[in-house]
């Protein structure tokens, strides 16, 4: 009984200290420099937040399936680069536009499967394939572009990111969608009962008929998906593709779910965690930025978020399990 | 005996050794360049620094644990040490490997106080650590290059074992400093294989419970490992300062996945309790091969990135196959 | 009428060359009272850049000089800067489209050109050469490389360059290896041109290690403090840069020129060493603003940084 | 001798809310094999746990040879000569076999170096002494589970022990193997040392116990010699009701549910085959690697057979994989219920859903109300003993928790349910539900098929038997003709 609610009071205890911490911020930056939540910089903060935001979803996904998806960042720029090339080739009006959108999709699904047909069916570790991936999803974009970055897209294209709807930006809008779907493929499908089930126990999941490849596969296209509906926002809010955009996400949105409470073991992790983690991050840096303060020091205060509430929820998880 | 010789030969290690001998055998090929003594001597230079960071690594991951903090370590103990070194006149050698053993073993010793005692998760106790330091390390001592290093140490580089001239009068020389991971694998495999402390290594790594059932000092041995990896990751930045005759504050980071997937190519167990040293320097040597002949093969730069994914997925592939396959035959 | 607040945003804080633009910018408000900061992302990425400028037009800065990572992917955002009424001023930047001007130290065809010329003379117009570039990404190096090559074909025939260019990461070790694998590969290369900071660097001890310092001969872009060692043991023959400090103090100038609503023609001046005879083409003001240090002038306290 | 070794006093010990030891006073004496008995979730292991200093207790003393410790740590513990097999063994599975046999000796004496030749030579000289074979440099990973037991044992003797304790040390083991085991403990103790061993089958306890003590609720029931109890006290005592266990009488039917013909996976099993009819319950015994287990993974599709062919209803169905058996509505009770049955860190409701999850997919979304209903129900049908559906399944107790893995196959409304070792660790009471449970399947006409080497389980639960050797059916034998001694004997000659 204890160690369920425990559980379930953990997860929901790391989104609430992110909570907390979030609103601190937002106080204190709000008192001290008014302009912290003006329309502006909130509007700055919700354009940013997608693209590194959706990823960590697809990071997040792998997590609880018991893995580790580092390819992200290359899916993310293979899609969009070839995204890219299907709309100058098909002359950049709006049909050349969805059908970029769709190749897009469908590598970002190709690559996702790749991961997840040698993760689930040749049982390597994750961390090892999806680091090759990374390789390799990077090295088809460099083949693809030789270097410089793919530019005159059609400008309509570029009012997916850059556009807003009644001040909302259309990124945001997009990722608050993602968040939604993703809670209900994790929460309310077959699919996410059975990606917790596997990420908690591989062997049991065999034994009880669940089909470990098939949800492995789907997993990694899934985050394959995410990744390059993050390189399309990328291509859209840059104008431009190139295969090192967000090349410093990676370890970015390991942090976030790492920070959002999903455990690298598997099996554990909770979408409204990460994007608590998600929003505590976006204003911590946005913070950081208004107060000039050294980049450096967002590395550092990174790392020392991320230890300081681990070691709370820690400390208080043991005092309540001794009394 | 017939059986234990096939077992040899179907081990992780030699499936590794086949894939380096067919690698070599193939660039041999292409670029008769390669064939020759020099290339011996380029790789060791090239392995040096990486088979440092590849041994701690090693030794983590078979106590059941991961550690990415080693590059912000060892960038951190690069840099402070060559700007205390150079900020107080001291010109000395020990002292700079101690000074960044110290460093090291000082953020060593946080990530096992995290790890062991508050019981995090290895990967986010030493993400945590590594975000921290990497950004303290920076803030503190700026993004300066050091170049004006302390004559002894700056000259250090020079000082050779063995040197090799081609025919073209080219010299290839083989720095003395390539006894540092000769002594730590040394001294690693020594430790793993002959002392109980080492095969307390194993044994938290195989079941930390029953570890503790059996009266192993689990935190004592956590202790140690992640220390250990501190301390030669500081060891590894100070040798890595020598050899390029430069301290960078951030020049390291970005390398610690390489070096995971180095280890994992040399048959260490992501999941903890298997792993050799021999292992572990065939799957460092098979990762530098890749990279650092890809110009040899006559690879045109910009599908270089895709060849090395390329062959690091096939080698991942084969070796872990290989693995599971032998896993599975073998019953009793 | 001096109250702008002006933003100079780096391509990353976390190296060297740019480190010595914040100098140049700490010391431009020291100077002149001039609300400027200087802010940027730790690693190279365009998209943290691009984030970073978004922050700063929801602060709602008065201009913007930056040093964009990735030319093409900070479009959007600076356009939408100028939209918001913010002058951006961008630097090694030329062909942009969404900025008030761009200032350059130089032509960056010349300046490719002008390695090509050194390495001509040193050479004697023969036999093989390395072209470094620190990312096949990186519009800039790779103009220096292509102009360089360009002269090579025109003046020196009898040269020939060898293989690919040579990605390094703006890794000096990367650098270093890679050189050293080509000079193995093939042992007729006369001479290296290196483009990041770190490419030379490690160039010079490759070729020095394989005891071929004097036969190969070095020259790129460096700064003294990251080769300048190298320099003095005659490794390395000759090292080109402009102050990065400089090109920070004349980005600001620039800008409070344009936010006081001067006019900027043919000829401006700054008032900054290097950038006192502008050329203006189109948006383009191209300053005279390279150094090149040898070993002649590697001593030189107004280069040791 | 007859000298207390240990003496424990008013021993409480309570995880979170979960009171598992409500004041147990113990007493060992050194040269007696005491039994511990109780249901499952009584408290034994955790009583264990407590002397071998893996728990603190959260009040009560602890006396070891008259002397008070306080703060018992498990390397004290070993050095008062307390060794404990766990039920999961406590060994390495990355380690050699001669590793971990010598390895607790050196650590407990403090050894600095690794000495492999003097390993090894233990280990040879502990596993003659038990009569094992086993290459000493072979990894235990690669081991049966038999063998792994062996390996915990010989682990043990090699530590000069004083007292030795057993954590249902015959749950894996086949009988032949449980009467080495029984030689082994009556020599030990006979040498002086003290036994403690944890059994749920009553025919062992009787055979082997010089005193026994029941623990039921975490509370002490009683104590006492062997010879003062017989069977109806000691079942009495330890659950609390009474008991008659009476062999299963089919009624019989024609209609055929299951039918397997030459059924064959090389390395495995060959030329299977058997039938089942409404009604009936097929028992498979057999040695350990006679193939009777490979049959139960055959048949759920994890390691697919090569050959034959199964028949469901009188259909021809083909299983290649575990989404094929699910298919078909087969279901698969694992034999590793730590590793293969439960998801440990997962709540009760996930462990007995998880095999029919899709069931639960109305309108679009997974129904949580439904799902937490219907193990709620599950639980009071099945008679586990949790407080609701929401605890992880960690803090369950073993038998519980087999309960809740059959409950996870139920829910599924299987057409055959295949058992392989449904009751090992679970205590009289739960396996006399469980047993109820799988007569009222059968004769709704659910095929069950029960693995299992506990010999009195398989006649009086299964109307025919079917006795596996060398992957091949041996013989086939109505249990209603046979008894226990008889099966005995068929299994074990040649
Ligand atoms: N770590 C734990 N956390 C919470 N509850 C626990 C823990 N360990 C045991 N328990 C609970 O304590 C009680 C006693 O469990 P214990 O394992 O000692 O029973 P047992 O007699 O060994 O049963 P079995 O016959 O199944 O082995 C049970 O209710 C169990 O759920
Ligand atoms: N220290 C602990 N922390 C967390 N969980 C524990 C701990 N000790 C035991 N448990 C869990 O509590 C449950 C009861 O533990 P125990 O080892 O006593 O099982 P058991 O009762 O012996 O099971 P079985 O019926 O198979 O004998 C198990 O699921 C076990 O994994
Ligand atoms: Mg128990
Ligand atoms: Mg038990």
């Amino acid at each position: 009984m204890q160690k369920i609610t425990n559980i379930i009071k953990k997860t929901d205890r790391i989104a609430l200290a992110l909570l907390v911490c979030s609103v601190i911020i937002t106080v204190l930056m709000g008192v001290t420099h008014p302009k912290f939540l003006g329309k502006s910089n909130l509007q700055g903060m919700l354009i940013q937040i997608p693209e590194y935001g959706i990823l960590a979803f697809g990071m997040m996904i792998a997590m609880i399936a018991g893995g580790i998806d580092l390819s992200l960042v290359g899916i993310a720029n293979l899609s969009g680069i070839v995204a890219a090339v299907v709309m100058l080739n098909l002359g950049g009006n709006d049909f050349s536009i969805v059908t970029a959108i769709l190749a897009a999709l469908s590598v970002g699904c190709v690559c996702g499967l790749f991961n997840g047909w040698i993760i689930g069916y040749l049982e390597i570790p994750a961390m090892l394939v999806t680091l090759c991936g990374l390789q390799l999803y990077t090295g088809i974009a460099l083949i693809i572009t030789k270097g410089p970055a793919i530019t005159g897209l059609p400008e309509s294209f570029s009012n997916i990111a850059n556009g807003t709807i009644a001040g909302i930006p259309i990124g945001a809008l997009v990722f608050v969608f993602i968040t939604l779907i993703l809670c209900y493929l994790l929460y309310s499908t077959v699919y996410g009962k059975c990606v917790y089930l596997m990420g908690t126990n591989m062997v049991a999941s065999r034994f009880s008929g669940i089909n470990n490849l098939k949800i492995t596969m789907l997993t990694y296209a899934i985050s394959g998906v995410f990744g390059s509906l993050a390189g399309i926002l990328m291509v859209s809010h840059y104008n431009s593709a190139k295969s090192d955009y967000g090349s410093s996400y990676t370890l970015l949105t390991l942090l976030i779910a790492v920070l959002g409470g999903v455990n690298p073991n598997g099996g554990r992790g909770k979408v409204q965690g990460v994007v608590m983690s998600i929003i505590l991050l976006q204003l911590v840096s946005s913070s950081f930025n208004i107060l000039r303060v050294n980049a450096f020091v967002k590395t550092f205060a990174w790392g020392l978020i991320l230890l300081l509430i681990m070691t709370a929820t820690y400390l208080i998880e043991r005092r309540q399990s001794r009394d | 005996m017939k059986y234990r010789i096939k077992t040899f030969l179907t081990t992780n290690e030699m499936i590794v050794v086949y894939i380096i001998i067919g690698l070599a055998v193939l660039i041999g090929l292409v670029n008769p360049a390669f064939n020759s003594i020099s290339t011996v001597v380029n790789l060791s230079r090239t392995m040096l620094v990486t088979l440092i960071f590849a041994m701690c690594e090693m030794m983590v991951i078979v106590s059941g644990g991961i550690d990415v903090s080693f590059p912000a370590i060892a960038c951190l103990a690069m840099i402070a040490t060559g700007n205390i070194m150079l900020k107080n006149q001291i010109d000395n050698i020990p002292v700079a490997f101690i000074m960044g053993a110290l460093i090291g073993a000082s953020l060593g010793a946080l990530n096992a106080i995290l790890i062991a005692i508050i019981k995090m998760p290895p990967l986010i106790a030493t993400l945590g650590v590594s975000s921290m330091t990497s950004g303290a390390t920076l803030a503190i001592f700026g993004a300066k290059i050091i170049t004006n290093l302390p004559g002894k140490l700056d000259k250090l580089y020079k000082v050779s074992l063995y040197t090799y001239t081609n025919a073209e009068g080219i010299t290839y020389s083989l720095t003395i400093l390539i006894l540092i991971p000769i002594f730590i694998c040394l001294l690693g495999w020594l430790l793993l294989k002959f002392t109980m402390f080492g095969r307390g290594i194993y044994a938290v790594g195989g079941d930390i419970r029953a570890a503790r059932i059996a009266g192993f000092n689990v935190k004592g041995i956590l202790f140690f490992v992640y220390i250990f990896s501190g301390t030669m990751a500081g060891i590894a930045g100070v040798t890595y300062m020598i050899l390029m005759r430069a301290a960078d504050p951030s020049v390291l980071m970005g390398s610690e996945m390489m070096v995971i997937a180095a280890v994992v190519m040399g048959g260490t167990r992501i999941t903890g309790g298997h792993g050799t040293v021999i292992g572990t320097i065939l799957g460092v040597t098979l990762i530098a091969l890749v990279k650092n002949n890809l110009i040899m093969l006559g690879v045109p730069a910009h599908y270089q990135t895709f060849v090395v994914g390329l062959i690091m997925i096939i080698g991942t592939s084969i070796t872990s196959l290989k693995a599971k396959h032998i896993a599975n035959s073998i019953k009793v | 009428a001096d109250d702008y607040t002006i933003a100079v945003v780096p391509k990353m804080t976390s190296i060297a060359w740019f480190q010595r633009m914040e100098v140049g910018v700490n010391d431009y408000v020291k100077e002149t009272g001039v609300d400027a900061f200087y802010t940027g992302p730790s690693e190279g990425d365009g998209a943290l850049q691009a984030q970073v400028i978004e922050d700063l037009i929801a602060q709602g800065v008065d201009a913007i000089c930056v040093v964009p990572f990735s030319t093409e992917a900070l479009e959007p955002v600076l356009k939408k800067a100028r939209e918001a009424g913010i002058v951006v001023i961008s630097h090694e930047a030329a062909g942009m489209e969404n900025i008030d001007y761009d200032i350059e130290a130089f032509d960056n065809d010349a300046y490719g050109r002008h390695f090509m010329e050194r390495i001509g003379e040193l050479t004697g117009g023969e036999g093989e050469y390395v072209l470094e570039v620190g990312a096949l990404t990186s519009a800039s190096h790779n103009q220096w490389v292509d102009g360089s090559k360009a002269l090579q074909e025109e003046k020196f025939p009898n040269m020939k360059q060898y293989g690919d260019k040579i990605e390094t990461k703006d890794d000096q070790s990367v650098s270093y290896e890679k050189i050293k694998e080509v000079l193995t590969a093939n042992p007729n290369i006369a001479a290296i041109q290196g483009s990041a900071m770190a490419d030379v660097a490690g160039a010079a001890l490759a070729v020095e290690e394989l005891g071929l310092a004097g036969k190969v001969n070095i020259v790129g872009t460096s700064l003294v403090s990251v080769s300048g060692k190298y320099v003095r043991e005659g490794t390395i023959d000759m090292i080109s840069f402009w102050d990065p400090a400089m090109a920070g103090k004349a980005m600001i100038a620039l800008a409070q020129k344009v936010l006081a609503g001067e006019k900027i023609e043919n000829g401006l001046d700054l008032g900054i060493e290097g950038y006192t005879n502008l050329a203006l083409a189109d948006k383009v003001l191209t300053g005279e603003a390279w150094v090149d240090v040898t070993k002649d002038n590697v001593d030189d306290p107004a280069y040791n940084f | 001798m007859t000298e207390t070794f240990l003496e424990l006093k008013d021993i409480y010990k309570s995880f979170g809310g979960v009171q598992a030891l409500k004041g147990v006073d113990l007493t060992i004496r050194s040269g007696e094999i005491h039994c511990l008995a109780g249901e499952n979730g009584s408290g034994k292991s955790t009583l264990i746990k407590v002397i071998s200093g893996a728990h603190d207790p959260s009040k009560g003393e602890i006396f070891i040879e008259g002397q008070k410790v306080s703060h018992l740590s498990p390397i004290q513990a070993i050095e008062h000569g307390i060794q404990v097999i766990y039920q999961d063994f406590a060994i390495f599975p990355n380690l050699t076999v001669a590793e971990n046999i010598a390895m607790n000796r050196a650590v407990s004496t403090g050894a600095k170096m690794m000495d492999w030749n003097c390993a090894r030579k233990l280990a040879l000289e502990a596993m003659e002494q038990i009569g094992a074979r086993m290459d000493p440099d072979i990894l235990v990973e690669n081991l049966s589970v038999a063998n792994r037991q062996m390996v915990a044992i010989c682990r043990t003797i090699i530590n000069d022990a004083k007292l030795l304790i057993l954590d249902e040390p015959t749950a894996a083991l086949t009988s032949k193997e449980v009467q080495k085991l029984y030689t082994i403990l009556r020599c030990l103790r006979d040498k002086g040392i003290a036994v403690m061993i944890v059994d749920h089958k009553l025919g062992e306890v009787f055979e082997i116990a010089d005193r026994l003590t029941i623990l039921r609720n975490g509370e002490k029931i009683s104590t006492g010699l062997i010879q003062e109890y017989d069977r109806k006290r000691f079942v009495k005592d330890l659950t609390g009701r009474d008991i008659s266990e009476s062999a299963y009488v089919p009624r019989t039917s024609a209609s055929e549910v299951f039918r397997v013909e030459n059924l064959s996976r090389k390395g495995a099993f060959e030329n299977v085959s058997f039938h089942i009819k409404k009604g009936d319950v097929l028992g498979i015994t057999g040695l350990l690697d006679s193939g009777r287990g490979q049959i139960g993974d055959a048949l759920f599709g994890i390691h697919p057979a090569q050959s034959g062919e199964i028949f469901l209803h009188g259909k021809p169905i083909k299983i290649r994989s575990t989404a094929d058996a699910v298919k078909n509505r087969i279901a698969y009770v694992p034999e590793d219920r730590l590793t293969q049955g439960l998801f440990l860190d997962r709540s009760i409701q996930d462990n007995t859903i998880a095999a029919s999850i899709k069931k639960y997919f109305i309108r679009g979304r997974l129904d949580e109300k439904i799902m937490f209903q219907d193990t709620k129900e599950w639980i009071k049908k099945i008679g586990c003993v949790a407080p609701s559906p929401d605890p992880a399944i960690r803090t369950l107790s073993g038998g519980n928790a087999q309960k809740i893995v059959i409950a996870k196959w139920l829910n599924t409304k299987p057409a055959l349910l295949i058992l392989n070792g449904p009751t090992v660790g679970v205590d009289i009471g739960a396996k006399y539900d469980i047993h109820q449970m799988l007569h009222k399947l059968a004769e709704q006409g659910i095929g069950i098929i029960v693995i299992s080497d506990d010999l009195p389980e398989l006649i009086q639960n299964c109307n025919s038997i079917i006795i596996m050797k060398n992957g091949r059916i041996a013989g086939t034998v109505e249990s209603s003709k046979i008894n226990e001694t008889e099966l005995a004997e068929m299994l074990s000659s040649q």
